[in-house]
């Protein structure tokens, strides 16, 4: 099957055969032919010539977490034939740049308001969280489009804190 | 021996206590609040008591409620751990007043060293160094600012009920002060209901050691050598070794003595440990504070000396002397351990709670894992993000980063984000090699880390890659109508494809 | 140091192998029947060549096989851990000769001890005392039957090529000599291709006690103290221990310098062990034989002298001297090992192969597991029934074996049958705890077992039987058509239901 | 739910109420009242009490392997409502005793012949596995009413090797 695939910021095409245990695979100009044990679901073992890989996903839609030898690999696996897209988020695409809340917690101070120009590293929000403040930085010299919450305020994981553009 | 005890804590701590009960033949209960219902510690106990809602201050803090848990399920005694209720006098008083045992000092010795400015006045007292700063909280920001003008800056803002680094901030010049005089009292206010303050002359490249002392009921007060623990993030440590890799006998001689004395001054029992800033410059060392209770870290000092702290604890509660004396103990080899946070070092040390879908620890020689989850265990919001901690054992220091370097990559854990990574280029670093260290470690450690180019490798990259599509494959294989066909002939396809050339 | 090296073995030991490689920064290459294709030894190494279908003679006995792939894979050397190649002189040899490095000892020393009768010959000329017995194999039952009437009842029959107890028969009287005479040719004839048997006579109440010594290529020879392995069945070691329950430093030293002039005699290089018979009336001991290879108890011996005996065995493969001196090695403490097997012990040992569903294996302080399995390893029928080794370590006996139950209590294991219930019981043996072993303790303990009536507790069977129902309305709820709603229902409500009356 | 549970020689019959996370259940004149999680599929933590005890459960059909505090109890459940007999195999009914192969394996020596009186005890078959060789005992004192293996068969596990009566 041909697929595209994106890991960081490259995207590569992706051909892939599956037979009798053994998967041949195209991606770029780099040809791979392995044998392929699946040890335990979504848990793959190859066999590269003699070396051995073993790689453990974790699968949410079409984006796929792959960890290998202790390190993992954000995967996002795009069928053409099935068109699937807007998966990779436009936020980068354009200056606008948005500060989340990586997980639960409590709001304890804004330090800066809408507006204002910020420099790379200048501290936006405190978010507390396991009894740790943890201080949101910008992620570059900008201006505060927006702060969306105020001391006190409750943030699950993934909110938008703040707009720098 | 006691017949039953009460384990007033969770995770890794409550199940290195149950351990020591099973094989002490002491009944162990647990206590819970709701969010931990399913928690390992629940699951390894003999009983278990539910004692409130999520929120620690709901539950494990809840002094009257644990108390009457343990009269209750008829407990004889109740250990604290650490952290929660470890380090409160209130808390001891109330299970001495309850007529239990608490597994730990007397709430007298626990006052005195809680709050830091008298735990500094006792150390003066018995002739043991402080860094110099002030005996008194600091009455407003003002009075720092004074202050802090007064010994010259750099100087360190540390809360007087304060421990883990919570509270604690370096202030390197005159500007930082008010914000970090601000969020400091913040943090304090909210980790121990109290926001006073205290002020040190930061002392430049130190070292954090600290000595294991253990007092009985009879006056006898011995120690168990230093762990180095100069590698802390947040003012937390995340790696600590026995014994310091400056392996110096007549430097533990010397902080074992200071440390022996400060014990004596408030008539120690149990397991403590005092803790030194270490100047590698001066080879001066200044007290910086007790810890009236087993450390995280304890296993370090378990394995290098071959005693079990906890079964020294139990005994020690009981009345009964020491099982040994200082001449008795000895260092063997050298231990590091690793605390696994469920923590993302990508997103600077972020909390990263969820399942774990997958758990492999590390076993084999010279290697112990003391783990507060299992396969699917939830790691939730409410608490410490710190899940197991993996201690190793050497011969020799270079031994055991060896040991180090392969369990940790055998440690396999997937669902959450840890700490492991950051232990695994950690433990490859030139200066951790050296034994070099100082609390300023991790900052440099990161900047070297920043600067490095991350060189990524293609078949790697590309496997993985590969791995994703399989994924995906199967998925569609699955969602199809002739899946099963499918997958199976696959699956048997996988089983039959043995024969490798050789 | 080896760059490569390639584990000529599978399961624990190829695992245990793989660890030290890691730590020494040698790349481990595996070998594997199409049986063990995803066996966890292949998964943990670095490499992979399969060598054959599932019989091992068709693969990890395949010298040519074996060799080829190491040469293939550019390695340096080859470990053969134990049973399968360890000791073939053959191997050895053919190693040599494709120019790479045998990890072990050489062809020469293997051959003399490869034979008992020539092992034997070689003790006495070395000065050490051997079990009254033949020194030739038997030319007949004839032949045995005489023999055994000249050294009168009981004695003992032996495979000649033989070890791990098969082909090996105690004959208590002259009645039953024919048909173990007959069985014992049968197993060494299918166990080692050959079926020559010796006898000796049998000693009485005896221990089987061993001791490990270490050579390496510039002529010196060390011991590193003894192992009691008295607790056998089917003459199988299950349960070993350092130091033997003894614990006589004086007979440590004589049976260690006799293991050493043994040693001495056949100019020995690498990991050894001498065994010996001890009788606990006389305070005899015999020479019975030696094997040329790691042991699989070998990690008693590494919790109690903390050297790792593998990371010694590259370091001397190497050709450089042993890393300490006889003066160097000490023992701290007491360490004991369980083999847990794939058997059932309600069944007379019979293995029980299958797909392990659920594992935990136990840790924390004093425990070491050397695992060859994970959760939804298959444990084929073709292999050794091992599927992991439990050792424990304690500043004493006493308190070795109360880690020893706990660490067993801790042990979870489902989908097969294992020895963990047998050992269970074992560790609360007043003959076990009491340390007077010798080899006939299983047969006797089996008998204590049988006659002692079995008090079930009704609470927990009742439990068992309420968990049962539970699975099956879980079942029909799901095969229901408003399952999902029900079965949501009851997890939610299980969910809710945390909160218990303090 | 009303149900009958066997646990080796005893039969017993079973109320069993599941409500809100908790179990009220009736064995014989037995009464318990648990709170239970579910903290895996067919891994149940039952609070009893204070006591809390972990069961595991493996199940086939409608019979149970439990395993509890390291000991494993054979349960069978059967459903008066569906009727579902024939479960308890009437080997022990009368007086015939089987010989299973408890594993694969092979048969290296048959030593006794259909019609001969045996002891309780007495060797009857010798199976070879894992290079292991294994005697199969007689039960019971009686009579060989068939030897169904002959040297050098392949047994599978289950497989009947010889009947007495």
């Amino acid at each position: 099957m041909k697929l595209k695939a994106t890991l960081g910021e490259i995207e590569e095409d992706l051909l892939l055969k599956i037979e009798d245990g053994r998967v041949s695979a195209e991606i770029g100009d780099r040809v791979y032919s392995l044998d392929v044990r699946e040890v335990e679901p979504d848990c793959y073992l190859f066999f590269l010539n003699a070396e051995v890989h073993e790689c453990r996903v974790s699968a949410s839609k079409n984006s796929f977490d792959v960890s290998i030898h202790g390190r993992s690999y954000a995967v996002t696996i795009i069928d053409p034939k099935r068109l699937r897209s807007g998966q990779n988020s436009d936020r980068h695409q354009h200056g606008v740049a948005e500060i989340l809340a990586p997980m639960p917690g409590k709001v304890v101070r804004v330090q800066t308001e809408a507006g204002a120009t910020v420099e790379k590293g200048a501290g936006v929000v405190v978010v507390e969280a396991m009894k740790m403040q943890n201080e949101m930085k910008s992620p570059r010299d900008g201006v505060v489009v927006s702060i969306n919450v105020k001391p006190g305020d409750t943030v699950n994981a993934g909110d938008v804190l703040a707009t720098i553009e | 021996m006691f017949r039953k005890i009460l384990i007033a804590n969770r995770g890794e701590i409550a199940i290195r206590i149950i351990r020591t009960c099973r094989e002490l033949g002491v009944r162990a209960v647990a206590i819970y609040s709701e969010a931990d219902a399913e928690s390992l510690h629940v699951r390894m106990a003999d009983e278990a008591v539910c004692v409130g809602p999520a929120a620690s201050n709901q539950s494990y803090l809840k002094i009257e409620t644990i108390v009457a848990a343990a009269k209750e399920v008829n407990a004889d005694a109740i250990h604290p751990g650490y952290g929660f209720l470890a380090e409160s006098a209130e808390f001891a008083r109330a299970v001495r007043e309850a007529g239990l045992i608490f597994i730990g000092p007397s709430p007298e010795a626990m006052e005195i060293m809680g709050s830091k400015t008298s735990a500094r006045r006792a150390a003066v007292e018995a002739g043991v160094a402080i860094v110099p700063g002030t005996v008194e909280p600091l009455a407003s920001f003002e009075d720092a600012s004074a202050t802090a003008q007064k010994f010259g800056y750099p100087v360190m803002l540390k809360a007087a009920a304060g421990g883990g680094g919570k509270g604690m901030r370096l202030v390197a010049e005159s500007g930082e002060l008010r914000s970090a005089f601000e969020t400091a009292q913040a943090e304090a206010a909210a980790a121990f209901g109290d926001s006073s303050l205290y002020l040190e002359k930061a002392v430049e490249r130190p070292r954090h050691i600290e000595i294991q002392i253990f007092g009985d009921t009879h006056g006898s007060v011995v120690h168990l050598g230093e762990r180095e623990c100069s590698i802390q993030r947040r003012h937390q440590k995340v790696i600590e070794e026995c014994p310091s890799p400056l392996n110096d006998p007549d430097l533990r001689r010397q902080m074992g003595e200071a440390a022996v004395k400060i014990g004596r001054a408030v008539n120690y029992t149990g397991a403590g440990t005092v803790e030194f800033l270490f100047s590698d410059t001066t080879h001066e060392f200044y007290f910086l504070e007790m810890n009236t209770r087993l450390q995280v870290e304890h296993p370090v000092t378990e394995l290098v000396t071959g005693r079990d702290l906890v079964r020294e604890q139990f005994r020690v509660a009981t009345g009964e002397p020491l099982s040994f004396t200082q001449e008795d103990v000895d260092w063997q080899g050298h231990a590091i351990e690793c605390r696994i946070y469920a923590e993302d070092p990508a997103n600077n040390f972020f909390p990263s709670p969820g399942t774990i879908t997958h758990l492999r620890e590390p076993a084999g020689p010279g290697v112990r894992v003391d783990s507060g989850v299992t396969r699917l265990s939830e790691v939730s919001i409410y608490y410490d993000p710190m899940i197991a901690k993996l201690a190793v054992w050497g011969r020799t220091r270079d031994e055991a980063i060896d040991r180090l370097k392969r369990a940790l990559d055998e440690y396999e854990v997937s669902g959450i984000t840890t700490t492991l990574s950051f232990f695994r280029e950690v433990v490859t670093d030139e200066e951790f090699i050296s034994g070099r260290l100082d609390t300023g470690f991790i900052t440099r450690f990161s900047e070297r880390r920043a600067s490095r180019e991350v060189k990524t490798n293609q078949v790697e990259t590309d496997l993985a890659v590969i791995a994703a599509a399989l994924s995906y494959a199967m998925r569609q294989q699955q969602s199809a109508p002739q899946t099963s066909v499918m997958k199976s002939r696959w699956k048997i396809a996988a089983r039959n494809a043995g024969l490798r050339k050789s």
